[in-house]
């Protein structure tokens, strides 16, 4: 294995086998640091294994997982979100009977040990933390509320908040914006954009709209494999890729 | 290998015990997720309804066909624990699906109160109960259309439920008044005599075998094939694992779940009954009988695997030849120059309390290398 | 679910500690000394009932295995009583052995003769034991009912041990304690049996600190995000196992504690505390109590235990009834229990329906939170 | 479905309300007494224990009832009724002690008749020493103990498992055959068996194997191979186990083929009439037990206790010997009481040793050792569903420390004797 130390994220040959059916098959895909790329592909292209994958949730029949010039394989879910990958689900998975702000200082906390958070209470620098990622996501005045009160929209950016943070260096985002209303949208959008460069992030997602706000390189997963890689213009005229996925334009 | 054939035999022997009693669980947990606590207390159910059965069946009316009553009452312990366990699932499992553990707990309060009940109600009015019920619900379904989809439906419903207490009364009335041992409430443990052609033992291979226990086999056998055959082959099978699949999308489809639902709980609860029978035939027949092999049944569906029955049926033989094997000590036997330590050790868990401690540890230890049992549910769904 | 943020205002608070206070103080004057027996055990039980509070109402975890953490904690003190008090037998090992032709202390009695041993050992020893089962069933992420029911077959692993050694641990007949010596007294006596009560109290309301303590901060908030999405948690960084680990080896260490002070006020300690029905009814304590909520688990402790035995000397056969109807009733009704039931904004309600209370403006939750927090 | 669930609800508590007030119920003896003096029942009512243990709530009431029928207790001319309060020990031992201490010191009864297993006694008995109090305990046991505050008027080992083991050893059709010991896991099991297999050895047997069931399993299967293996020609079976365990066990031995035309015999010493009732006296037939009372024994104070016992709880019940013991300690402690002159715990148990009564058994007289001097009877079951006494000893005096157990040889216990005491060497 040859260091790399322009990417941060390289997946070679990974190969996931669902008792006879390829979730993912010799895929290939490299991130570099600081980018920020779009993953597309129709139902059962294998987006959401692939993040398990990464995450750890899903152990690859075969393949190597490089992250940081280290191999992600046979470690546990906890260990590579403190090597600095944060995940932010389909759906919006926060605890619901926590309030914001609790919700809040569990992600920021550091170290992550049980003595550590027993002992005493967040320190201040990360407690500041908590009410900048809130200010970021507008959520300062609801502070208190239980997070399973607000909105859709609300959840949705609290979990992106959450993920910042984890401060990852890596940020995978399942379908951030599914449910969201236009504006919302746009603020997410810009919100995700805004962060790229600092910090590498990797979306999915099926709204069209939404990707090509994003402006950025996209990858077109199918079959558990990638089909093409680009960005959303050479693919919109790609030939493979409207058969398979967007179909052709009326 | 003598020896080994002897505790295979001996192992199939205690297995299909198991395996009948933890088949029903296996269902009800497999299918619905349901843990079901009470799932003892429906087997004493089919226990009692087996006692009851036999007195009746020695009236006069009925002797001659004496030999033949514990046919009937397998047929009859279905029914019975199967309208209490479609009782069960109507009025406090369904408003608990989706919470496992509560159904748990709730579970064990209706075990309680099951428990109590034979202990301080006379059987003639448990059977009078139990009458009542099953014509209070079964009634209402053979009534024309045009009556079930008439406004006056619940008045005619409420004449039937009437109508069912009415004969349920007479009916409890006329089995305590002809048989006076069901009039009366006690906790005192009764028997379950095997007609004469279910006694005694016959010869496979060169070894002895109780007929009971071939028996229990064969019962076990026939539960086996014809949940098979009914998850398999039958419209309602179908639906059933279907349901289990995917609930919103047999909903969309205009299958009635709650139907499922009850159906499924039904054929555990029923199936939990039959186990009754079978238990009745090796020993007595108390409150207590059918709690003694929960925790026993939770381990085969636990060890085999949830939603598999081939995983149940192989838990439940292993479990039963494990027991013999180490119970009996028969490893010495069959090794008969192991090192002093080793074979103390053997000697030491040789008992048959002791069997049973290492037997649930050695499913603590296969449960750390195998966490999802024998058999596992795979595919990407499982953990969500 | 989260019921840890309301907090009764703090005149009611102030009754409420006042009158526990005076009645904890005036409690051996005013009961029958059976009564005052009873009630000390029964506030030992709380102890235990605390610990399951821990794991099931604010972690998610049904253990119906907290008989055996329990049960260890009152052998622990328990051998400890016996060797103190088998001078006068031969061998100097307690009376029991010479019914099986035991002559030499088995190894690991020994050091119970150490009264500085014996109360460590009572909460160590539970608290290891549940640290190793639960580290073994938590590594396989086992959760949710096999969790139950893998603590549940544990139990039974214990009772069968226990029960079937009759060489080691007297069997079936377990180990006695009224009989015993504690400082030159009878441990049966009153004046003994008075201190064991304060100290019940002591230890009861220590206990409840602990797990306020325990669940306010970021620990806790930890364990109820384990309970509502453990996956969440763990791509947060945090690793579940170890946290569930640790809550329940604290769950064992209060059962331990709470078994050493129920066997010391029982007078003997046998397997038949590790019974699967005993384990299951530490649940329903806090189930009727109300989970979530820690002074729930300590009323449900107390006033079921109350109820089981006044019922019991009135009428024994029904309180199996009434025990199985409470399950049902308090799981189907009543998820949140009792306490948790007063929380919630039902007898609000009930009250604004009669007109006792007047109608809140505003959005009710919205108020609430806030008083909560602050 | 809400009707029907009223229907049901109104259904199961007319039924319940009809036990539960059928079973409650105070002495129903009419008559003029000075005074009443309350006694504490203490038996499990719930529980897998309730099964046995009620018949001895019921056999104490009617001996309560006939003496209060008969004058009540008199005491320096004054007559005292007796009455009762029966606890509930819900067979769990802690709560025998519990409710133990709820009786003595709420209560404040002077004496209470309970318990049935070893270990509710064990757990009873530190609470009644160390209060002072008196336990009255009617079941034959493993003795190895001889409490001042306990008395006990069940059979000791020597009363009644030593008779046995001899008969079968010596003049059963399985003379001279080996040993198997089957009982269930606890106290009295494993040490009748201790005792029962160093009486073997003495008599020149052999015992050939052992094990013991867990209470409450009831798969036999296991035990019954090792049976086999042991015994592959026939034998002599001792069996010790508890309760619904025999059922389980004697069916499957039939099946087995372990019968008494294929050489095999078991010798029972937890099975009494009412026990066979439930077994069925088929699978049991040609065994043997061995009591100090048996229903069949043909003499007018059996016969009277068994009809007085029919007559009072229906007429398909039966006696055995649990009751007789219960029974006459009722009986002996109402004596005691008359003699003392007083309720007081102390002058009673003084009064005690030495008192005779005319049991349904025969004869019987309290020892200094606070146990009974008892006569024992070796039957076999008949198809009736009874006893068949073969054997009948002369009145065999109780030993509290057994003399074949090695932990107890050449140790007797004397409680008339300050020097003397609980263990002393003979």
């Amino acid at each position: 294995m040859k260091s790399d130390t322009e990417n941060l994220l390289s997946l070679v040959d990974v190969t996931v086998n669902f008792e006879g059916f390829l979730a993912l098959n010799n895929l290939n895909l490299k991130i570099k640091r600081g980018e920020l790329r779009a993953i597309i592909g129709p139902n059962g292209a294998g987006k959401t294994t692939f993040l398990d994958v990464i995450t750890g949730k899903v152990k690859p029949t075969k393949g190597q997982v490089i992250f940081k010039e280290i191999s992600l394989i046979g470690r546990k879910e906890h260990k590579i979100a403190r090597l600095g990958v944060g995940r932010k689900f389909q759906s919006p998975r926060v605890f619901e009977n926590l309030s914001v702000q609790e919700n809040l200082e569990l992600s920021v906390s550091s170290p992550k040990s049980p003595l550590h958070l027993l002992k005493k209470n967040i320190i201040k620098d990360q407690l500041e933390e908590v009410f900048q990622l809130m200010k970021v996501v507008n959520l300062t005045k609801k502070n208190d509320i239980k997070a399973g009160a607000l909105s859709h929209g609300q959840k949705q950016w609290l979990e992106i908040a959450m993920l910042l943070g984890q401060k990852p260096d890596l940020m995978l985002v399942d379908e951030p914006v599914a449910g969201l209303t236009d504006e919302e949208t746009d603020l997410t959008a810009d919100l995700l954009k805004s962060l790229a460069g600092k910090n590498t992030v990797l979306i999915i997602d099926h709204d069209m709209d939404f990707i090509r706000r994003l402006d950025c390189k996209v990858t077109v997963l199918n079959q558990g494999a990638v089909l093409f890689e680009g960005n959303m213009d050479t693919i919109q005229n790609n030939q493979k890729v409207i058969d398979v996925y967007l179909g052709r334009p009326d | 290998m003598e020896l080994l054939l002897d505790s295979i035999f001996n192992g199939i022997a205690i297995g299909s015990v198991l395996l009948v009693a933890a088949l029903g669980l296996a269902i009800v947990f497999g299918l619905m997720g349901v843990i079901n606590l009470a799932h003892g207390e429906l087997m004493m159910l089919g226990a009692y309804t087996t006692y009851v059965t036999q007195l009746i069946f020695k009236l006069p009316i009925l002797k001659p066909f004496y030999n033949w009553y514990v046919i009937i009452s397998i047929f009859l312990a279905f029914i019975v624990s199967g309208v209490v366990g479609i009782i069960l699932e109507k009025t406090i499992i369904r408003k608990l699906y989706g919470s496992p553990l509560e159904t748990l707990l709730a579970t064990w309060g209706v075990s309680l109160i099951l428990q109590q009940f034979v202990r301080s109600v006379p059987l003639s009015y448990g059977s009078g109960l139990i009458i009542s019920l099953l014509i209070g619900m079964v009634l209402p379904l053979f009534f024309p259309t045009k009556i079930k989809e008439s406004i006056k439906f619940k008045y005619y419903k409420l004449a039937s439920w009437s109508f069912a207490t009415l004969i349920g009364i007479l009916s409890a009335e006329l089995i305590s008044s002809l048989i006076s041992k069901l009039g009366r409430a006690s906790s005192r443990n009764v028997d379950v005599t095997a007609p004469a052609w279910m006694r005694g033992q016959i010869e496979i291979l060169g070894n002895t075998f109780p007929k009971t226990r071939l028996m229990i086999i064969i019962i076990t056998l026939i539960s086996v094939i014809a949940i098979i055959c009914f998850l398999n082959q039958s419209a309602w099978g179908i639906r059933i694992r279907a349901v289990t699949q995917n609930r919103q999308m047999c909903d969309c489809l205009g299958i009635s779940t709650e139907k499922v639902d009850v159906i499924t709980f039904g054929i555990g609860s029923g199936l939990a009954g039959v186990a009754g029978v079978a238990v009745s035939l090796l020993g007595s027949v108390g409150p207590n009988v059918g709690g003694n092999y929960i925790v026993g049944c939770f381990m085969v569906v636990v060890l085999g695997g949830v939603g598999n029955l081939l995983g149940t049926i192989f838990a439940s033989f292993g479990i039963g030849i494990m027991t013999d094997l180490i119970g009996a000590g028969r490893l010495l036997n069959i090794w008969p120059n192991m090192p002093l330590s080793l074979s103390n050790t053997i000697n030491f868990f040789a008992t048959t309390s002791m069997a049973r401690v290492m037997i649930f540890a050695l499913i603590v230890i296969f449960l750390q290398f195998k966490p999802s049992g024998l058999f596992p549910q795979k595919g990407r769904m499982v953990e969500s | 679910m989260n019921t840890k943020n309301i907090k009764i205002n703090g005149r009611l608070k102030f009754i409420f500690w006042v009158l526990l206070i005076a009645f904890v103080v005036a409690a051996p004057s005013l009961l029958p000394v059976f009564r005052l027996n009873l009630l000390g055990r029964y506030l030992s039980l709380a102890i235990v009932a605390l610990g399951v509070d821990l794991i099931w109402g604010f972690t998610g975890l049904l253990s119906l295995g907290q008989g055996i953490f329990f049960t260890l904690g009152g052998y622990c003190v328990a051998m400890y009583l016996q060797l103190n008090s088998s001078s006068e037998f031969p061998n100097n090992i307690p009376e029991f052995f010479a019914l099986y032709g035991v002559k030499d202390l088995p190894f690991f009695w020994a050091p119970f003769k150490s009264l500085f041993f014996t109360l460590f050992a009572a909460w160590l020893i539970p608290a290891l034991v549940a640290a190793i089962l639960g580290f073994l069933v938590f590594r396989n992420r086992i959760k949710g009912v096999y969790f139950s029911i893998l603590t549940q077959a544990s139990l039974l692993v214990f009772f069968n041990f226990f029960n079937g050694q009759q060489k080691l641990i007297n069997g079936t007949n377990g180990l006695k304690t009224d009989v015993t010596q504690l400082f030159g007294q009878m441990v049966g006596s009153e004046l003994i049996q008075r201190y064991f009560f304060w100290i019940t109290v002591f230890l009861v309301i220590t206990a409840w600190f602990f797990s306020k303590w325990l669940i306010k901060g970021r620990f806790g908030n930890i364990l109820i995000g384990i309970r509502d999405d453990e996956p969440r948690v763990r791509f947060t960084g945090y690793n579940p196992v170890l946290f569930k680990t640790i809550i329940f080896s604290i769950a064992g260490a209060l059962a331990g504690i709470s078994g050493a002070l129920y066997t010391v006020q029982s007078g003997i300690v046998s397997p038949q505390f590790m019974t699967v029905p005993f384990s299951i009814e530490m649940v329903i304590w806090v189930a009727v109590g109300g989970r979530g909520t820690l002074l729930g688990a300590i009323l449900g402790a107390v006033f079921i235990n109350y109820a089981k035995s006044l019922v019991s000397e009135a009428l024994p056969a029904s309180w199996m009834f009434i025990q199985g109807g409470l399950f049902i009733l308090v799981v189907t009704t009543l998820p949140q229990g009792i306490l948790g039931w007063l929380y919630s904004e039902s007898p609000r309600n009930l009250l604004q329906r009669f007109g006792f209370i007047r109608k809140i403006k505003t959005y009710p939750s919205l108020e609430i939170n806030k008083n909560g927090e602050s | 479905m809400r009707i029907s669930r009223r229907i049901l609800a109104g259904l199961a508590t007319a039924s319940i309300a009809t036990t539960l007030t059928s079973c409650g119920g105070g002495s129903k003896t009419s008559g003029s007494f000075d005074d009443s003096v309350t006694v504490g029942i203490l038996h499990s009512l719930s529980g897998t224990m309730a099964i046995s243990e009620s018949t001895l709530v019921d056999t104490e009431i009617m001996a309560i009832e006939e003496i209060n029928a008969s004058g009540g207790i008199t005491i320096d001319g004054k007559s005292y009724k007796i009455e009762y309060i029966i606890e509930d020990g819900a067979s769990d031992w802690p709560t025998f002690a519990e409710k133990s201490k709820k009786l003595i010191d709420q209560d404040k009864v002077p004496v209470v008749f309970g318990g049935w297993t070893s270990a509710s006694r064990k757990a009873m008995l530190p609470v009644y020493e160390s209060k002072d109090a008196f336990l009255y305990y009617p079941i034959q046991y493993e003795a190895q103990e001889c409490s001042n505050n306990i008395f006990y008027t069940g059979a000791t080992p020597n009363q009644q498992s030593e008779p046995a083991t001899e008969f079968m050893y010596k003049r059963s059709p399985a003379a001279g055959g080996d040993f198997f010991l089957v009982g269930s896991d606890y106290v009295f099991p494993r040490t009748s068996n201790t005792i029962t297999k160093a009486q073997v050895k003495q008599l020149g047997g052999r015992v050939v194997g052992e094990d013991y069931l867990p209470l409450g399993n009831t798969e036999v299967a296991p035990i019954i191979s090792k049976i086999k293996k042991a015994l592959p020609s026939g034998g002599i079976i001792i069996n010790t186990l508890n309760g619904d365990q025999n059922v389980a066990f004697f069916k499957q031995i039939q099946d087995a083929g372990i019968t008494p035309s294929e050489g095999y015999y078991v010798m029972n010493y937890s099975i009494a009439e009412e026990e066979i009732s439930t077994i069925g006296p088929e699978f049991l037939e040609g065994h043997y037990g061995a009591w100090n009372y048996m229903m069949s024994i043909d003499s007018p104070a059996s016969k009277k206790f068994a009809a007085n016992f029919k007559k009072r709880w229906g007429s398909d019940r039966v006696v055995a010997d649990p009751q007789e013991s219960a029974y006459n300690m009722v009986y002996l402690w109402k004596q005691a009481v008359e003699d003392a002159g007083t309720f007081d715990d102390n002058a009673v148990r003084d009064a005690l040793i030495g008192q005779k009564f005319d049991a349904p058994q025969g004869p019987v007289e309290v020892m200094p050792n606070h146990h009974l001097s008892q006569t024992v009877r070796i039957g076999e079951i008949n198809s009736e569903g009874g006893f068949t006494i073969l054997e009948e000893t002369d009145v065999v005096l109780p030993q509290a420390w057994n003399q074949k157990h090695p932990s107890s040889k050449g140790f007797a216990c004397d409680w008339t004797d300050p020097s003397k005491g609980e263990k002393y060497r003979l």
